[in-house]
């Protein structure tokens, strides 16, 4: 079977090509050069804070709190005398590990839901969509709030909620772009040759919808980062003592006047993630667009 | 029942106290006047003691003369809810209501009650107190002050059908019904138990007992008039603000100095500590030391701070594991290190507490204070006695408390003390709603390790009956040792003020041993004002507002 | 050609270069091409899609995209040099110098003005005059473009309007300031074949009237050569042939010219006389233009010395074109290369039984099916019946709109029928597979047909599984193999997306995939009519080698006549939504037919070109959610009886042996009419009038 | 234009009952009981029943929900638990003030946003574009409260030009500027991400539009080209956009009137979360939601009253 295996080689170095050529558009974008070292700096201090920091981000001296930035702790202490350098690196793991969990538990959901809506159309997709729309009548924190405020608060929760609260996003863009695939031709000879739905669905048409669940998969990842910390913000998410970015900015801001350092520093790491992540997100969508 | 020297038999022991030398002068002048020996008799025992001293019990003057006018704004927390003499339990309606209602009798800052709306009162024993009231007292809306509404409104207050916020603190000994109107002013209290402290259920550090008329419908101050106080409401708006105008025809001629107060709502203290620096307010009463940050430095603010009986308790529950182990118990409290609690989490504004509840501020904690020794952080005797309770490697165990103040910083301090000896705590932080729940689902109740926050308290016994008896409703820690109780009763009851604290010291160790709740410290009242701002004296941050004025 | 360059030319094209910039790589799109048009005169540009021809347009006009670069040459406009010209020169010239009028009339005009006011306009800033003025010149000018209804039509807004009125529209737009040169860059592309003749009516009436020179660029041979002068033949970017139309057309001297004209099946050929023959290979892909003659990996006689460098457009002894060819002279050679191309692509045609009268495969009996959207009704079918027999090929023509498609698609089973009845097969034929493996469907569009995510081995070997339950993972694989060789894909293609394929080899891979089940019926939905002409060829053979080879019966649905003539056996009409005539091919192009076919028949750019007499429409289209009473025909029939079609649905008349048309007036009185001409003036050539199946030379004539 | 607009406006009634049983069902779900959170923790459960069967708590869901329905569309809002106070008069005057506020950051910060997306989009794939985009881009992602607690320190704590927290403005320039610019910055941040974003799309397909080529090729001068062709086509969903977002900007409210004290209906959901004032929760959630189910409304009006393709549809 050399026939085979020539080809299968050619399969491989076609697909190559294809991903070369993908990312080496993207590289050729300064926006993601930017955005994605940003990005993959947070990931690796996310997993790897503990061989990064120099102190443990949790222990207290309070002899030594609100004291500014000095060669002992470069961003200064907070007001327990924790070093807030070694709490900022520490904040970027819940919200990283928050917001990709809360956005492929959202696109997951939304794909399903708008695969059947898109595909079999009529009553199921009315009402469907008219739930949807429904709910998302109301702003996002607002949904977040009152179920956070009703539930409690949990890592868990925080992600769920956020997923649940993109399914319907996620499952309007899905909707739509299937609408069009459900008219091609290729989903009429699919069931000409009498393909049961869910193959339709699942083999047909998921494959060729991937392009925009990727970039509405980029772009939800940056609203879960900006929800997370959001809602840690309210205090509404992650708890104490957890150095997480959003909740350390909603504690810190009392002692924003003799201390913006504890705020400062936060405030900008979670900037730069936000910002990164999007910078990501636009180039995808446009090389994508393409 | 009066002796040669026309002292009652009360009045007599405390003079027979003074001369030997068992109280100071002070002490005996805050005892005389929670009895309500008038000051001439005060001043007659103190001349017959020390003759020069006698001066120190009239009330202590302005050193300034105060300016008239102006409006002071005045901010405080919005109210939970809306603000109403019987139900509130929230600083910000507290405040609001007492910018217009007033009590029978007031402290100063030593905490002697002073007369407000009684002008004397005296108990013939410790369960029966006689006060007569204040004549020419009018309600804003006109009514006149009267015996009547001063029974309505205990017997409003201890209506268990009413569900007023003072129920508990009236429970057991004072019932609806027990309240006599003996004339047109004078009102006698039937106690249930014997009550030497009684008096001071009737002042400020019982919020809620406010005189209100004797038609006074729940949920209406704010808007029919009902206080009688220097300043009555003018305009109320929820969760922005209540305004104040002068009550021209206040009881006390000349007072009060102000045109009016303005008093507006912030919606977390920072923000409100944010408007303080930027001018905004002339007068905060409550901050904190983690809000107030930006006040401390600010030299344009001047910060009052006054030692009080408000406290945190880390309660651990003595009925159920792990903390059903007396040295369990034990070793979370030597391993709690309070100094760098009150340094870092209150800035140094409080006092070292010792896991009992005579909090120094309490007269009668003197001996206490004396006899039970000082607890501090020891993680060697932390350890042996976790080894002792059988756990030599440390357990696990779930910290659940509320979000509120310096309360979640007191609990990641806990959880690195713990740390320390191996006790794995996790953090459970959660709303004061969720935290106190309702109905069956209290969780501050229920928790077998939690952090819960506790006003001050005028006298021990206010908040040692609710929280340490066995038949305590609040008693958190389930925490039941019935020599306890007894010493409670006999403390209640006893006239004896050298007695009374040798009982404390003895129910001061019995706590401490068993450490039902480890009580690291005492908090103390931080209020913030302009520098041209002058304010009265008021219990736990709450607000004495004829006493302002703007210079 | 500079020497060619006189005063009198409104636009001389020197030596033009133009490439296009893509990932910081240079394309080359336009290579040393040069041409010039006269004052008055029709020069056509014609080639394949790719080309080159719009971007030619694009840069007189001076608005290349961003990334094109014009790597040499010249553009004169009247003499004056286009290429870096001042704006505001160019805002003067355009519009008044050179106008244009566009392939797609919908996108090119504003939605949200009303299209007199975007008319007006052109007046406004040109002549400087007020806007009443320029409001009336505006309804002057929508006169001259033959509105029905010239004032009304100047308040509509362009959604409002049918492609011809909004094409009408642009052709108003570009004629208003007096254009010395009108470029008409495939006009009526995507039109319908009734409205695409009114509109080359009108172009050709009012470049007569006006003198207005004109570029005309189109794929189509057969328009070019009616409305043109002189004629150039782009391929690959280069001007391969140029000349007047008549020698162009009829005896091109470039070996990709002399292709074209055999890709296309000419008027009234049909599969069993003569094989069409297509052009093999397919053109370089952009940015890939070899060094030498760019045909001649394509071209049946190349030599050496075409590879080494582009032949230059030179002039070929005893004929006024020019050829960029070396063998340009060779006479002989290029009937050779017609030989060979034949020789490459297939057997000869060789002449089939009837197959007319064998068992029924498909029998449609009163079928409607119904639309709703957006609160309204449509009825795309209704009450029509028909019979596909066993290995007959069934055509299906119609305009846009007529139930051609749901049609198809009804009886492919993708539609459930609203009434009637859709049999398919024999009484056995009952499962979802059965009816699959019995009857499968070839769409127009090979990009959406096949899914993009799929290799081609992958396409036809799920389409092998479930089609031929049973099989071996060895067999099926075999199989894979069989159907790909049968449509002529080689065994490197299987492991290509559709992506990586061309149209044609896309449209293989389709045809392909329903074959799999070895289908009794298949029905192709305008299988061809997205590619181009050479393709479109290559396809066609395909299509006709298939059905012989497995006695298929085809249902083939086209609107173009010539297509639907060269394969049918038997031909069937629709008009919104009805059947208004069927029969065996031959006797429907043959009066008496139905007066649509008529139209149709008229309207057919190849049968215009081949002197059929003209017959207008009336009125405009009617609506399918309200067609009118009567016969449904009748507000545009120019035969109408008047009252009686207008009140009475006609009947089903018999004009011969199963050749039934639907109509008042019958067959003898229709014939008689329909073979007099109607419209003298559009009777070109009076001998050709009925010459409906005369057989003319394959080199000769167009199609559309 | 009346079938689009009548079928509108039942789409957007369906969403609306929707929406109000999605309030409803959410807020009654609150843990815990009502009676019991008004009363207290000291009242006796007989208190707590007699308050429910008061408050009509023992009926079924669906009564409940129709008794709710109908009272609400009546302008019965109930009381709120924790402030008793009428909850119509509360949540209208926190939501005009919210209104208030975002239209002030609307009417400041869209025509400046629109300018700089058409400028974008006038120099596609320019330095002048990347910049723009990309701060716009970082505008729409930087959550609410780093802008805020930035645009804080900068302007109340660094330079004192603004006071730290807001009160509704008395109508006059100076107090209104003065009370709503620092709140109104958040927003304005975010909405200029959004609209510059839009508005820079929406041109850039205009200008590469068949009717753009040909009103150049017309040889109209620039000037008419951008404003009558471009412009008006690329605007129209940008305005529309703007429509929309008006309603969803609520949901920045929150954390916004948070962080500037400033009593809008954002402050009041979140208050009346975190207290479970159950009657006030679910009137302001409702309202906003209903806004914004407006807003839509109004936009697709908006839409069809601008573009002539919807507006004469019959």
């Amino acid at each position: 079977m050399s026939a085979l295996e020539l080809s299968s080689r050619s399969r491989l170095d076609s697909r190559r090509a294809r991903a070369r050529a993908t990312f080496g558009q993207l590289l050729r974008s300064a926006s993601f050069d930017v955005g994605a070292v940003i990005v993959v700096f947070w990931i690796v201090d996310a997993i790897f804070w503990h061989a990064l920091v120099p102190q443990d981000p949790q222990a207290l001296n309070p002899l030594a709190a609100l004291q500014g930035p000095t060669a002992a702790h470069w961003f200064g202490t907070d007001w327990l005398g924790r070093d807030v350098f070694s709490r900022t690196l520490a904040g970027s793991t819940s919200v990283l590990e928050i917001a990709p969990l809360a956005t492929l538990l959202g696109i997951a959901g939304g794909t399903v839901v708008g695969l059947v809506t898109g595909y079999y159309g009529g009553a199921v997709d009315a009402l469907v969509m008219r739930l949807v729309d429904a709910f998302l009548a109301f702003p996002l924190v607002i949904i977040a709030v009152l179920v956070l405020s009703l539930l409690g608060t949990s890592e868990i929760t925080v992600i769920v909620l956020i997923g649940v609260i993109f399914t319907p996003v996620v499952s309007r863009t899905v909707r739509s772009v299937v609408l069009v695939e459900r008219d091609k031709e290729y989903v009429a000879s699919a069931r000409l040759r009498g393909e049961g739905d869910w193959y339709i669905m699942t083999a047909e048409i998921l494959p060729n919808v991937t392009t925009p669940i990727i970039v509405e998969s980029t772009v939800r990842l940056g609203y879960a980062i900006f929800t997370a910390a959001t809602l840690s913000f309210l205090s509404l998410g992650i708890q104490q003592p957890s150095p997480d970015w959003g909740l350390t900015i909603s504690l810190g801001r009392q002692y924003l006047q003799i201390a913006p350092w504890i705020v400062l520093f936060p405030a900008v790491a979670l900037a730069t993630l936000v910002v990164a992540v999007n910078l990501v997100a636009d180039s995808i969508q446009q090389v994508m667009a393409q | 029942m009066k002796n040669e020297s026309g002292l009652n038999e009360y009045e007599y022991h405390l003079y027979d106290t003074l001369r030997n030398g068992d109280f100071s002068r002070r002490d005996f002048i805050r005892k005389a006047t929670a009895m309500g020996i008038t000051v001439p008799i005060i001043g007659s025992i103190l001349n017959a003691v020390e003759p020069a001293v006698a001066g120190a019990a009239s009330r202590s003057a302005h050193a300034v003369a105060p300016k008239r006018g102006g409006i002071a704004r005045v901010g405080v927390n919005v109210p939970t809810a809306a603000p109403d003499p019987v139900m509130m339990a929230d600083e910000g309606g507290i405040v609001t209501v007492q910018m217009a209602g007033e009590y029978l009798v007031t402290p100063d800052q030593n905490w002697n009650l002073q007369p407000v709306l009684a002008q004397s009162w005296k108990s013939t024993n410790p369960k029966t107190w006689t006060f007569t009231l204040r004549k020419g007292v009018k309600f804003h809306n006109g009514q006149t002050m009267t015996a009547d509404d001063v029974v309505a409104t205990f017997n409003r207050l201890t209506d268990p059908k009413v569900g007023s916020a003072a129920l508990s603190a009236f429970n057991g000994i004072l019932a609806k019904g027990q309240i006599e109107k003996v004339s047109d002013y004078v009102v006698t209290f039937h106690l249930s138990v014997p009550f030497v402290d009684f008096p001071y259920l009737l002042s400020p550090f019982n919020y809620n007992a406010i005189i209100l008329p004797r038609n006074y419908k729940i949920g209406t101050f704010m808007k029919t008039g009902s206080g009688t106080g220097a300043y009555k409401v003018t305009g109320y708006t929820p969760d922005q603000g209540a305004t104040f105008a002068k009550n021209t025809s206040y009881w006390s001629p000349g007072m009060p100095y102000l045109n009016g107060i303005k008093l507006s709502y912030y919606q977390d203290t920072a923000t409100g500590v944010l408007d303080m620096q930027g001018g905004q307010y002339d007068y905060l009463p409550s901050i904190t030391y983690g809000s107030g940050q930006a006040l401390f430095s600010n030299p344009n603010v001047v910060i009052q701070r006054h030692a009080s009986s408000g406290y945190r308790t880390i309660q651990m529950r003595t009925d159920i594991a792990p903390f059903n182990n007396v040295y369990l118990r034990r070793a979370v409290a030597d391993s709690l290190d309070r100094k760098g609690m009150i340094k870092a989490l209150l800035g140094g504004f409080a006092t070292l507490g010792n896991d009992d509840y005579f909090a120094p501020v309490f007269p009668i904690s003197k001996l206490a204070s004396k006899q039970v020794p000082q607890r501090s952080q020891n993680i060697a005797k932390a350890k042996q006695e976790l080894a002792q309770g059988g756990q030599p490697n440390g357990f696990a165990v779930t910290l659940t408390t509320e979000q509120y103040q310096e309360i979640p910083n007191l609990a990641v301090v806990i959880q690195q003390n713990l740390k320390s000896i191996g006790v794995d705590v996790t953090l459970n932080v959660e709303t004061q709603t969720a935290y106190y729940g309702s109905g069956a689902n209290q969780p501050w109740l229920s928790t077998p390790f939690g952090i819960t926050d506790w006003g001050a308290r005028g006298v021990p016994s206010q908040g040692i009956t609710p929280a340490y008896t066995c038949s305590g409703t609040w008693n958190s820690a389930h925490w039941c040792n019935t020599s306890y109780d007894k010493l409670l009763g006999s403390l209640n009851a006893s006239l004896d003020e050298t007695t009374r604290m040798r009982i404390a010291a003895q129910m001061a160790t019995i706590q401490h041993d068993a450490v039902p709740d480890a009580i690291a410290y005492w908090l103390d009242d931080l209020q913030a004002h302009g520098k041209n701002v002058h304010i009265g004296y008021a219990p736990s941050n709450y607000v004495n507002p004829r006493a302002m004025w703007l210079a | 050609m500079s020497e060619l360059r006189s005063a009198d030319d409104v636009l001389s094209v020197s030596n033009l270069s133009i490439s296009y910039r893509r990932r910081a790589r240079a394309m080359r799109v336009v290579s040393d091409v040069s041409f010039s048009i006269r004052r008055g005169e029709a020069y056509g540009l014609v080639g394949e899609s790719g080309c080159g021809k719009s971007t030619i347009a694009m840069a007189v006009m001076a608005y290349l995209a961003d990334n094109a670069l014009i790597d040499g040459g010249s553009i004169r406009l009247l003499g004056d040099e286009v290429i870096g010209a001042r704006a505001a020169d160019l805002r003067e010239w355009r519009a008044s110098r050179v106008a244009m009028v566009y392939q797609d009339p919908g996108s090119s005009l504003n939605p949200t003005m009303r299209v007199g006011r975007q008319l007006a306009e052109v007046y406004r800033y040109h002549d400087h005059v007020s806007w009443d003025a320029a409001n009336a010149s505006a309804l002057t000018m929508f006169e001259r473009v033959q509105f029905a209804d010239p004032r009304t039509i100047l308040e509509r807004y362009p959604h409002e309007l049918s492609g011809g009125q909004q094409q009408r529209v642009m052709i108003a737009m570009a004629l208003a300031a007096n254009p010395a040169l009108l470029i008409l860059d495939e006009p009526t592309t995507g039109l319908d074949a009734t409205v695409e003749a009114e509109i080359l009516d009108l172009v050709e009436e009012l470049l007569r009237d006006i003198g207005t020179a004109a570029l005309f660029i189109s794929h189509n041979l057969a328009i070019v050569s009616r409305l043109c002068d002189r004629v150039g033949v782009l391929y690959a970017g280069r001007l391969v042939e140029e000349g007047p139309a008549s020698e162009v057309l009829h005896t091109p001297h470039h070996p990709y010219s002399i292709g074209l004209l055999n890709s296309i099946p000419h008027w009234g050929a049909t599969k069993d006389h003569l094989r069409l023959l297509p052009i093999p290979g397919d053109p370089p892909a952009l940015g890939q233009i070899p060094s030498g003659c760019a045909f001649a990996s394509r071209c049946a006689i190349a030599e050496d010395a075409c590879l080494a460098a582009p032949p230059p457009l030179a002039p070929c002894s005893g004929v006024h074109s020019l050829s960029a060819c070396l063998r340009r002279d060779d006479a002989a050679d290029l009937a050779a290369v017609v030989a060979k191309n034949e020789a490459a692509d297939g057997p000869a045609p060789v002449a089939t039984p009837v197959r007319i009268g064998r068992e029924a495969v498909v029998e449609v009996t009163d079928v409607i099916k119904r639309f709703s959207a957006h609160g309204t009704t449509l009825t795309a079918v209704s009450d029509l019946s028909l019979t596909l027999h066993r290995g007959e090929i069934l055509g299906l023509v119609g305009e846009s709109g007529s139930g051609k498609t749901t049609l198809a698609r009804t009886i492919a089973g993708l539609y459930r029928a609203d009434g009637g009845v859709v049999r398919v097969g024999d009484a056995t034929t009952r499962s979802r597979r059965e009816r699959a493996s019995f009857l499968q469907m070839v769409f127009q569009n090979p990009d959406t047909a096949l899914n993009a995510k799929f290799r081609v081995a992958r396409l036809l070997g799920r389409s092998v599984k479930r089609l031929n339950p049973g099989l071996s993972a060895d067999e099926r694989q075999a199989k894979v193999l069989d159907v790909a060789r049968s449509v002529k894909l080689q065994e490197s293609h299987l492991d290509l997306l559709p992506g990586a394929l061309s149209g044609g080899l896309k449209q293989r891979v389709a045809i392909g995939r329903a074959f799999t089940g070895d289908p009794t019926v298949v029905v192709l939905d305008e299988p061809a009519s997205a590619l181009d002409v050479s393709v479109q060829a290559t396809i066609l053979n395909l299509l006709v080698d298939l059905q012989r080879e497995h006695d298929l019966a085809y249902l083939f649905i086209s609107h173009d006549l010539s297509v639907v003539r060269y394969l049918s056996d038997r031909i069937a009409v629709m008009y919104l939504g009805e059947l208004v005539e069927i029969g065996p091919a031959e006797s429907v192009m043959r009066p008496p037919h139905h007066p649509y076919t008529e139209v149709l028949l008229s309207a057919n750019a190849a049968a215009i070109a081949a002197g059929r007499a003209r017959i207008r429409l009336r009125g405009p289209s009617p609506s399918l959610a309200n067609p009118p009473s009567g016969c449904r025909f009748h507000t545009r029939c120019p035969r109408s009886l008047g009252e009686l079609c207008a009140t009475v649905a006609p009947p089903m008349q018999v004009a011969d042996a199963g050749h039934q048309y639907r109509c008042h007036i019958e067959p003898s009185a229709l014939a008689t009419l329909q073979s007099l001409r109607p419209d003298a003036a559009a009777a070109r050539d009076a001998e050709t009038t009925t010459d409906t199946d005369a057989t003319t030379t394959r080199s000769t004539r167009g199609h559309s | 234009m009346l079938t689009y607009l009548s079928k509108r406006l039942l789409l957007a009634l369906v969403t609306l009952v929707l929406v109000s049983f999605i309030v409803f069902l959410a807020s009654d779900v609150l843990p815990g009981d009502v009676g019991r959170t008004i009363l207290g923790n000291f009242a006796t459960q007989a208190q707590v029943h007699a308050l429910d069967v008061k408050l009509g708590l023992d009926h079924p869901l669906l009564d409940r929900y129709w008794i709710w329905v109908s009272h609400f569309v009546r302008g019965n809002w109930g009381t709120s638990y924790t402030l008793q106070v009428p909850v119509f008069g509360l949540v209208m005057r926190h939501f005009l003030n919210s209104l208030i506020l975002g239209a002030f950051a609307l009417v400041l910060i869209v025509p400046i946003s629109i300018t700089f997306g058409v400028l974008a989009a006038t120099h596609h794939d320019r330095p002048l574009d990347r910049v723009i985009s990309v701060t716009g881009m970082s505008m729409l992602a930087l959550p609410e409260f780093v802008t805020g607690i930035v645009v804080l320190v900068v302007f109340s704590i660094v330079v004192h030009w603004f006071p730290v927290s807001s009160s509704v403005p008395v109508f006059s320039l100076p107090s209104i500027v003065r009370n709503l610019f620092l709140p109104a910055l958040p927003e304005m941040v975010l909405i200029f991400g959004y609209v510059s974003r839009m508005a820079r799309a929406g041109t850039v397909e205009a200008l590469n539009a068949g009717y753009t080529r040909t009103a150049v090729l017309k040889g109209l001068p620039r000037h008419r080209v951008m404003m009558r062709h471009v412009l008006r086509n690329s605007l129209l969903p940008t305005i529309t956009v703007v429509a929309v977002q008006a309603g969803y900007l609520v949901g920045s409210l929150i954390v916004v009137e948070t962080i500037f004290n400033y009593p809008g209906i954002g402050n009041l959901i979140y208050t009346a979360a975190t207290n479970h004032d159950q009657p006030v929760l679910q009137a302001a959630v409702f309202l906003v939601a209903l806004v914004y189910t407006l807003s839509n409304l109004a936009a697709d009006l908006l839409y069809a009253v601008f573009n002539p393709r919807v507006r004469l549809a019959s």
